[in-house]
């Protein structure tokens, strides 16, 4: 029998309120095994974990047993504890006090109970502990980043410039995202283009990135040092080397009448056409729904016309397969579509645009060259009212409970841009609250209020609507406790922002996990803010929450940091919890290897000597490099000669023989 | 009858003779008519003892399972319904195909003797049947017996006259018996209350002595070391301490040849205590249906079983149990 | 497939138009519909209140009647459509509310809101189809600016009624295409009436109905049509001097495009 | 007086190391409580759980099991919970079929965001078997003091 | 009733959660009667959370709501203040016994017009 040694962790007044310690300890302490049992104020601290040491050498421990917090918080902390102690590191089991008992039961006797099923449930556990070696396992050096956007795009230069190749998937023609459509950005009114552009170049010319635009990553198997992608590269039916960029197919389109996405559709494209001027690559595409040749096998003007002989109408979608190290999701966001919440009009009158739209409209690569002016007859605009939170921070299912966090400061710098630019434009904001949180923003937002005299209304909007050829905005005045009508020639909704609808798909692939709006989850969201639970994958930007540009850059570059970390390494420790099969047992019936989705999982003809009978026979034989220790093969095993190290049957039955003890 | 089992025995002679094969399994005459035991006849000498009669119900897909590592090649007699098992054992690389030489016989279902016994019919001596009846012959005199009054289980049921695998047939003319529905006895124990259905498996499950005769001839249940044997398994037991050591070892008896039982229906032929336990396995069969689409298992080598398969949306378990079994 | 029909109260008397067409103009179209043998009044208004469960047991016959016939129930008023809707709707959804009406209504089965409820509406919308119905029709409306005046009933809460898009609806709109009149979009058409108000303050009433009249009459209404007595009657009675607008059922104008007036 | 001892169910709850023991610690974290008679028994994967865990503790004195894991298309592992889902559906299939009360065993999906749910669901669970009170029918003859 | 059991019994009654208000005033901004009542819905709302519930009780505003729904339907946080107000109506009802219309009234504002529903529902509304 091993000699137990159980440490009780107070967590300050976390755990020691609501559970009472010495009665754990106690309880411990006649557990069979259990020779040396105590407890501390903070056992993760320096002087908690050598206590630990100091007890493994004194009392000879060759198990222990934390009673703490989660085991996904400091499992770690206390396996490299009992290593520097001479120890196993999977000689040690946690029993989770903490989220699992203090925190959600406020009555003492019962957590106190509760805590000392668990610790004993780990003390049954540890008790049929063995030691387990950890293997090691290669690195690709090179990063996949999915999406090209700020985030995407400042997380492939930093890993770049570390030496490590990186290829950035783009699902659209070019790269640059969201940003590429903003004019100006908050709190200094500097050009955005003038700040994404020049990055966008740098990527392009990066000797470490290659850029993979309108293309999907498809699938992605394999774990962290080793993934493996297929990418689907869509057919642009242009050859993205012969192409110039001369743009002579885009005028001499004769089908124009497709929306023009960059410009949020408030103007047309060609069926051939290239994003936006800035794109990169600077190559055109040739949309399938709307080209002649195409859909109806007629015209094919384009390739007449184009003297590189850049246009191929038989181009096939590709499927490229690339192994990584690491991968960055950086799949950004989108405004929420507001036609479901017509009392503000959006479908009924065209003068009701999104913030995206007027930042369209006030850029001076966008539609109107920058000139503001209203959508429905572009005559100038003498009112225009804001409307803030549309869809932000609404429980019904029309909209998103969380705050997005930008619109109180780009509402505000469009607010000040207007008034700056035509004096003559009154400017009324409608909110809830003003969230200014950041460095220079509630300056920012006083200015606009004091010095460019934009009009801020505490109170929602009711309604919108159209009369004698104005729009009539009814909203609340809380302050002055009114019910009030304004008349505006232009309305702008801050649209609440979302994921990006893909993000979902990729998480799934990725098994990163997604929160309930579709967010990715960091792997603790305070110590590890830009990694994902599952290794090897990393989130920048949006993708995570709700950003600004300042933010996203930071986040983005903190997720580089972790990668190349990654990237520098040679050798990664394997998870040595994996599966082993049992020569004596296995009958090599492949329940096993048809389950496993690693492929871990082979067989070999072994000769065996089983009782005295020596003879060759089929077995299973596990991979502890790719096994990544699922367990499932250990269920689809009949004879149970397939089991899980770290988790075997015995262990998990032990537990539950522990935990059902009454 | 008679004259499939002399082509046989022929057939089994030639293959010795030519050194075809080492052995051929199949069935021995016992001391009655009723009892033919399973065996391997390594002799021309032997083959008289072989016999095919109304109670060759046994299936011996599974003995070919011990001579897996053997180099010796041995034929086997198959009926229709045996050929699935020894599909499955197939793929579950459990035999090796390449020693197997695989006779596929003729059937037209085989009797049960406890059910002609239970008509007060003693001193069997001879049984010769029809397509539809039975003439029993016995020392107090003969009797007629419907046939479908005493087949085996499993015949009741008949999957019908098609061999999956072979390399060669004798007497594949014969009529297999008409097929009742095979999920009757299921249905109508899902259809009762839950404390009813407590009752009928209670006085079943309680009768089990734990001989272990449904594991030892259920052609799916060919662990090398079975997990009730498996010391590390956590659930070792040689017997049964309790009655929830009963109910365990028939679910997880059943459980672990879900989607690979064939349905042979030997667990309760050869039950002494005559516990219908082809109904927990049937059930299985029942539900995978259900759930996952017509599953046979042994139809096919080589195809992957539904419970090492799934779908992205496959019923959740909590349907299933707030569902649960009628009323 | 038959139909059974609720008329409620008011369709009895006051707004006899809103039920006489609509019978005629379902013999036009070809849908058979029976009046419930012996209906009782909906309560005039849904009550709200959690624990009011004795203002909900003359619907829960009424859907009772319904559900023993197998059959879905057509309503024409809006008022008894959304009342209905409601109380189906608890009886579907709300434990204590079901429990509660069935011990005190002893069906011979538990009433558990299978009824489906129908607005008229729906059935041209979703049976007879506006593109069918624009086929029958001998009489088009043509010319006609006509107002859709839905009020707040039908359409609220959305959740609940599934009518139509509460803040941009269009289901009337596209009738008043289908028997060929011309639909005039404006911006008070889901707003309030002012509904019972009007028993105990007519000036509130009046100013509700005014600045919907304003509203279409900016838009160039020439008339409305409405599906609910009490719409009609504020609209029609309690109207300010001088803002006076035709308003009419919908049946009505179904009835004399079909040619069946 | 005759005192009334308050029936307070045994419930072992599986769960997945990646998704549903996160969604707990944080319901742990978010302070939203759930029934003490909930014990939680870490595992890599629900895929992880045999069949014969689950009796097992019945066995032990469980009065029910619940098996939390990542939503369908989000296992860690990529397929664990899709294994599963058949092995526990037809389980408990199999369970009910023996006359089992079928409320004792479920399982639940529940993501490392979703504390909330983790904490619904079990409040709901151990509710649902208070309903059924002490599982006798399982485990007959354990030992009872 | 105390003031405290008030507040519960207005949200039993309603079934409305008030406590999601996040105070943004769309119900105010959106409601067709605001001019008629002088508290106005966002007031209910908040008026309930902090407890001042006598003096919603008071108040005739309540007979003012029309019950359109457009509070409900708009409210961001699913807080449905035209059911706290009709709560709050209700238990005035049950409160004082005293209808706000009894039939001897009905005469002088009755027409030939007025149709059956709005006396069936003005007399469900005022009096209990």
């Amino acid at each position: 029998m091993l000699n137990i040694g159980v440490f009780v962790c107070w967590c300050g007044s976390n755990i020691a309120a609501t559970v009472d310690i010495d009665q754990v300890v106690a309880a411990a302490k006649i557990q069979p095994g259990v020779v040396f049992a105590t407890d501390y104020q903070y056992m993760c601290s320096e002087a908690g974990q050598k206590i630990m040491r100091n007890a493994v050498l004194e009392h000879k421990l060759d198990g222990v047993v934390i009673c703490a917090c989660s085991p996904r918080m400091h499992e770690a902390t206390f396996r490299k504890n009992a290593e520097k102690s001479g120890l196993n590191p999977f000689m040690v089991e946690i029993a989770n006090i903490r989220e699992h008992v203090s925190w959600i039961h406020k009555d003492k006797a019962v957590g106190t109970v509760k805590a000392i099923a668990l610790v004993n449930a780990a003390i049954a556990k540890v008790s049929l502990n063995a030691p387990l070696i950890s293997g090691e396992s290669s690195v690709t050096k090179r990063a996949l980043v999915i999406g090209g956007g700020i985030a995407g795009l400042q997380t492939a230069l930093d890993i770049a410039e570390a030496g490590f190749e990186v290829d950035v998937v783009e699902k659209l023609p070019t790269i640059g995202g969201n940003m590429a459509k903003i004019d100006k950005t908050f709190p200094t009114l500097d050009c955005a283009a003038c700040i994404l552009t020049p990055k966008m170049v740098d990527a392009a010319s990066h000797e470490n990135i290659e850029l993979i635009t309108y293309s999907e990553v498809e699938s992605v198997k394999g774990f962290v040092g080793s993934f493996k992608a297929t990418i689907r590269k869509k057919a642009r039916y242009v050859d993205e080397v012969a192409c110039t960029g001369c743009g002579v197919c885009m005028a001499k389109c004769p089908s124009k009448k497709s929306l023009n996405e960059f410009n949020c559709g408030l103007n047309n494209r060609p069926s051939v056409y290239i994003p936006f001027a800035q794109a990169i690559p600077n190559v055109a595409v040739i949309d399938p729904q709307s080209c002649i040749k195409l859909t109806r096998d007629k015209c094919g003007l384009c390739q007449t016309v184009c003297e590189a002989k850049a246009i191929d109408f038989t181009q096939k979608d590709e499927l490229i397969e690339r192994e990584y190290g690491a991968i960055v999701v950086a799949t950004g966001f989108q405004p929420i579509k507001v036609d479901k919440f017509d009392e503000l009009g959006y479908s009924q009158n065209k003068d009701v645009i999104t913030s995206l739209e007027l930042e369209r409209l006030m850029n001076a690569a966008g539609p109107t060259g920058g000139k503001l002016q209203k959508v429905s007859d572009g005559s100038h605009p003498h009112d225009i009212v804001f409307i803030q939170c549309v869809g932000s921070r609404d429980c019904t299912a029309r909209g998103k409970n969380y705050c997005s966090k930008i619109c109180c400061m780009y509402t505000t710098k469009h607010a000040m841009l207007i008034r700056d630019k035509y004096p003559d434009i009154n400017v009324t904001v409608f909110y809830i609250d003003i969230r200014t949180a950041g460095k220079n923003y509630d300056e920012f937002y006083r200015r606009a209020a004091e010095d460019y005299g934009v009009t801020y209304i505490k109170g929602q909007v009711g309604k919108v609507y159209e009369e004698d050829g104005f729009l009539v905005v009814q909203g609340s005045d809380l302050i002055s406790n009114e019910q009030i009508k304004i008349k505006a020639d232009m309305v702008v909704l801050a649209a609440a922002i979302e994921a990006d609808p893909s993000a979902k798909k990729v998480a799934s692939m990725l098994t990163a996990s997604i929160d309930t709006n579709n967010f990715l989850t960091e792997a603790h969201a305070k110590l590890r803010p830009v990694e994902s639970p599952t290794a090897g994958i990393f989130l920048s930007g949006v993708c995570q929450g709700p950003k600004d540009i300042p933010e996203t850059v930071a986040q983005a570059g903190a997720a580089a940091s972790k990668v190349i970390g990654l990237l520098v390494k040679n050798k990664l420790v394997t998870n040595p919890c994996v599966a082993i099969a049992d020569e004596m047992l296995c009958s090599g019936c492949s329940n096993c290897f048809n389950i496993c989705p690693y492929g871990a999982i082979g067989y070999e003809e072994k000769l065996v000597n089983d009782h005295g009978i020596r003879e060759t026979r089929r077995l299973a034989v596990v991979n502890p490099a790719l096994c990544q220790g699922c367990g499932a093969c250990s269920v689809a095993c009949p004879s149970g000669a397939m089991d899980l190290l770290g988790f075997t049957n015995k262990q998990i039955m032990a537990e539950v023989d522990a935990i059902c003890k009454k | 009858m008679q004259g499939l089992e002399k082509k046989i025995k022929d057939r089994a002679s030639e293959l010795l003779q030519s050194g075809a094969v080492d052995g051929i399994i199949g069935w021995e005459k016992g001391q009655f008519e009723y009892d033919p035991t399973p065996a391997v006849f390594t002799k021309e000498t032997g083959l008289d003892n072989l016999c095919y009669n109304n109670f060759c119900g046994a299936n011996l897909s599974k003995y070919l399972v011990g001579k897996i590592t053997s180099d010796k090649k041995f034929a086997v007699l198959l009926k229709p319904c045996d050929t699935y098992s020894m599909n499955q054992l197939i793929t579950e690389h459990r035999v090796n195909r390449s020693n197997i030489y695989i006779i596929g016989i003729g059937c037209n279902g085989h009797l049960n003797v406890e059910k002609i016994k239970a008509q007060g019919i003693s001193g069997i001596t001879a049984v010769s049947a029809s397509d539809d009846h039975v003439n029993i012959s016995t020392i107090y005199g003969d009797s007629k017996l419907a046939k479908k009054e005493i087949l085996l289980g499993k015949c009741e049921v008949c999957r019908g006259n098609v061999h999956v695998i072979f390399d060669e047939l004798i007497g594949e003319e014969l009529q297999t018996p008409k097929p009742d529905d095979r999920f009757e006895m299921v249905a109508k124990l899902e259809a009762m209350t839950a404390e009813e259905r407590f009752k009928f498996w209670q006085g079943e499950l309680s009768r089990c002595i734990r001989c272990n005769a449904c594991r030892n001839a259920c052609p799916a249940c060919t662990c090398r070391v079975c997990v009730f044997d498996n010391g590390r398994s956590g659930i070792e037991a040689k017997a049964n301490a309790s009655e929830f050591e009963e109910q365990m070892f028939h679910i997880i008896r059943a459980f672990h040849v879900a989607a690979r039982c064939t349905d042979c229906g030997e667990c309760s032929r050869v039950c002494p205590e005559n516990i219908p336990l082809h109904l927990l396995n049937r059930k299985y069969v029942k539900d995978i249906n259900e759930f996952y689409g017509d599953y046979q298992a042994g139809d096919i080598a080589e195809q992957r079983n539904p419970l090492v398969n799934f779908g992205d949306d496959d019923i959740e378990p909590t349907t299933v149990s707030d569902k649960g079994g009628q009323k | 497939m038959i139909y059974s029909y609720y008329p409620g109260c008011t369709l009895k008397t006051q707004a006899k138009e809103l039920d006489i067409y609509a019978r005629r103009s379902l013999d036009v179209l070809g849908i058979k519909m029976e009046e419930l043998a012996d209906w009782q009044c909906c309560g005039g208004v849904y009550p709200i209140a959690k624990d009011e469960i004795a203002t909900k047991l003359s619907s829960v016959r009424t859907l009772n009647q319904a559900r023993e016939l197998g059959r879905p129930l057509i309503t024409l008023c809006s008022a008894c459509h959304h009342v209905l809707t409601r109380v189906n709707n608890d009886m579907r959804t709300d434990k204590n509310t079901r429990d509660k009406v069935n011990t005190y209504s002893k069906f011979d089965t538990p009433y558990e809101g299978e009824t489906d409820v129908i607005h008229f509406l729906q059935l041209l919308r979703d049976v007879v189809g506006f593109d069918n119905l624009k086929a029958k029709v001998v009489n088009p409306l043509k010319g006609r600016k006509v107002g859709a005046y839905y009020g707040c009933l039908l359409l609220r809460p959305s959740a609940e009624l599934a009518f139509d898009d509460p803040e941009n609806p269009t289901i009337i709109e596209d009738f008043i295409k289908a028997i060929g009149a011309t639909p005039v979009i404006y911006s008070h058409r889901n707003e309030c009436c002012g509904g019972y108000i009007a028993v105990t303050d007519k000036g509130q009433a009046s100013r509700n109905v005014d600045k919907i009249i304003d509203s279409a009459k900016n838009k160039g209404c020439d008339e409305l049509v409405t599906a609910c007595p009490l719409c009609m009657y504020n609209v029609a009675a309690n109207a300010g001097e001088g803002k006076e607008i035709t308003i009419k059922y919908f049946t009505e104008l179904l009835a004399e495009a079909l040619g069946v007036k | 007086m005759q005192e009334v001892k308050e029936f307070k169910p045994n419930i072992v709850a599986f769960c997945c190391n990646w998704c549903s023991y996160a969604g707990a610690d944080l319901a742990g974290s978010s302070r939203l409580s759930y029934p003490a008679e909930v014990k939680i028994i870490r595992v890599p994967c629900s895929g992880r759980v045999n069949p014969m865990f689950i009796l097992k503790a019945f066995e032990k004195g469980a009065d029910g099991v619940i098996i939390c894991g990542c939503h369908p298309g989000d296992c860690h592992y990529n397929t664990g919970n899709f294994y599963a889902r058949r092995r526990m559906a037809l389980l408990y299939s199999m369970l009910d079929f023996m006359g089992i009360e079928k409320g004792r065993t479920r399982v639940e999906w529940v993501s490392a965001a979703e504390g909330a749910k983790f904490a619904n669901v079990m409040n709901k669970f151990t509710s649902d078997i208070i309903e059924l009170g002490e599982c006798v029918k399982l485990g007959d003859i354990r030992c009872k003091d | 009733m105390h003031k405290n059991n008030l507040k519960e019994e207005i949200i039993r009654i309603s079934g409305a959660s008030p406590n999601k208000c996040m105070k943004c005033g769309k119900c105010s901004a959106t409601c067709p009667s605001f001019n008629e009542m002088e508290i106005a819905p966002h007031m209910f709302v908040d008026m309930v959370i902090k407890g001042r519930v006598e003096q919603l009780v008071m108040s005739d505003a309540t007979n003012h709501c029309l019950s359109c729904f457009a509070c409900v339907e708009r409210c961001p946080r699913g807080v449905e203040p035209a059911h706290i107000i009709e709560a709050i109506r209700v238990i005035k009802l049950r409160q004082s016994g005293a209808p706000q219309i009894t039939p001897a009234q009905i005469a002088s504002v009755i027409d030939t017009e007025i149709p059956q529903q709005a006396l069936v529902s003005a007399f469900r509304k005022f009096r209990k």
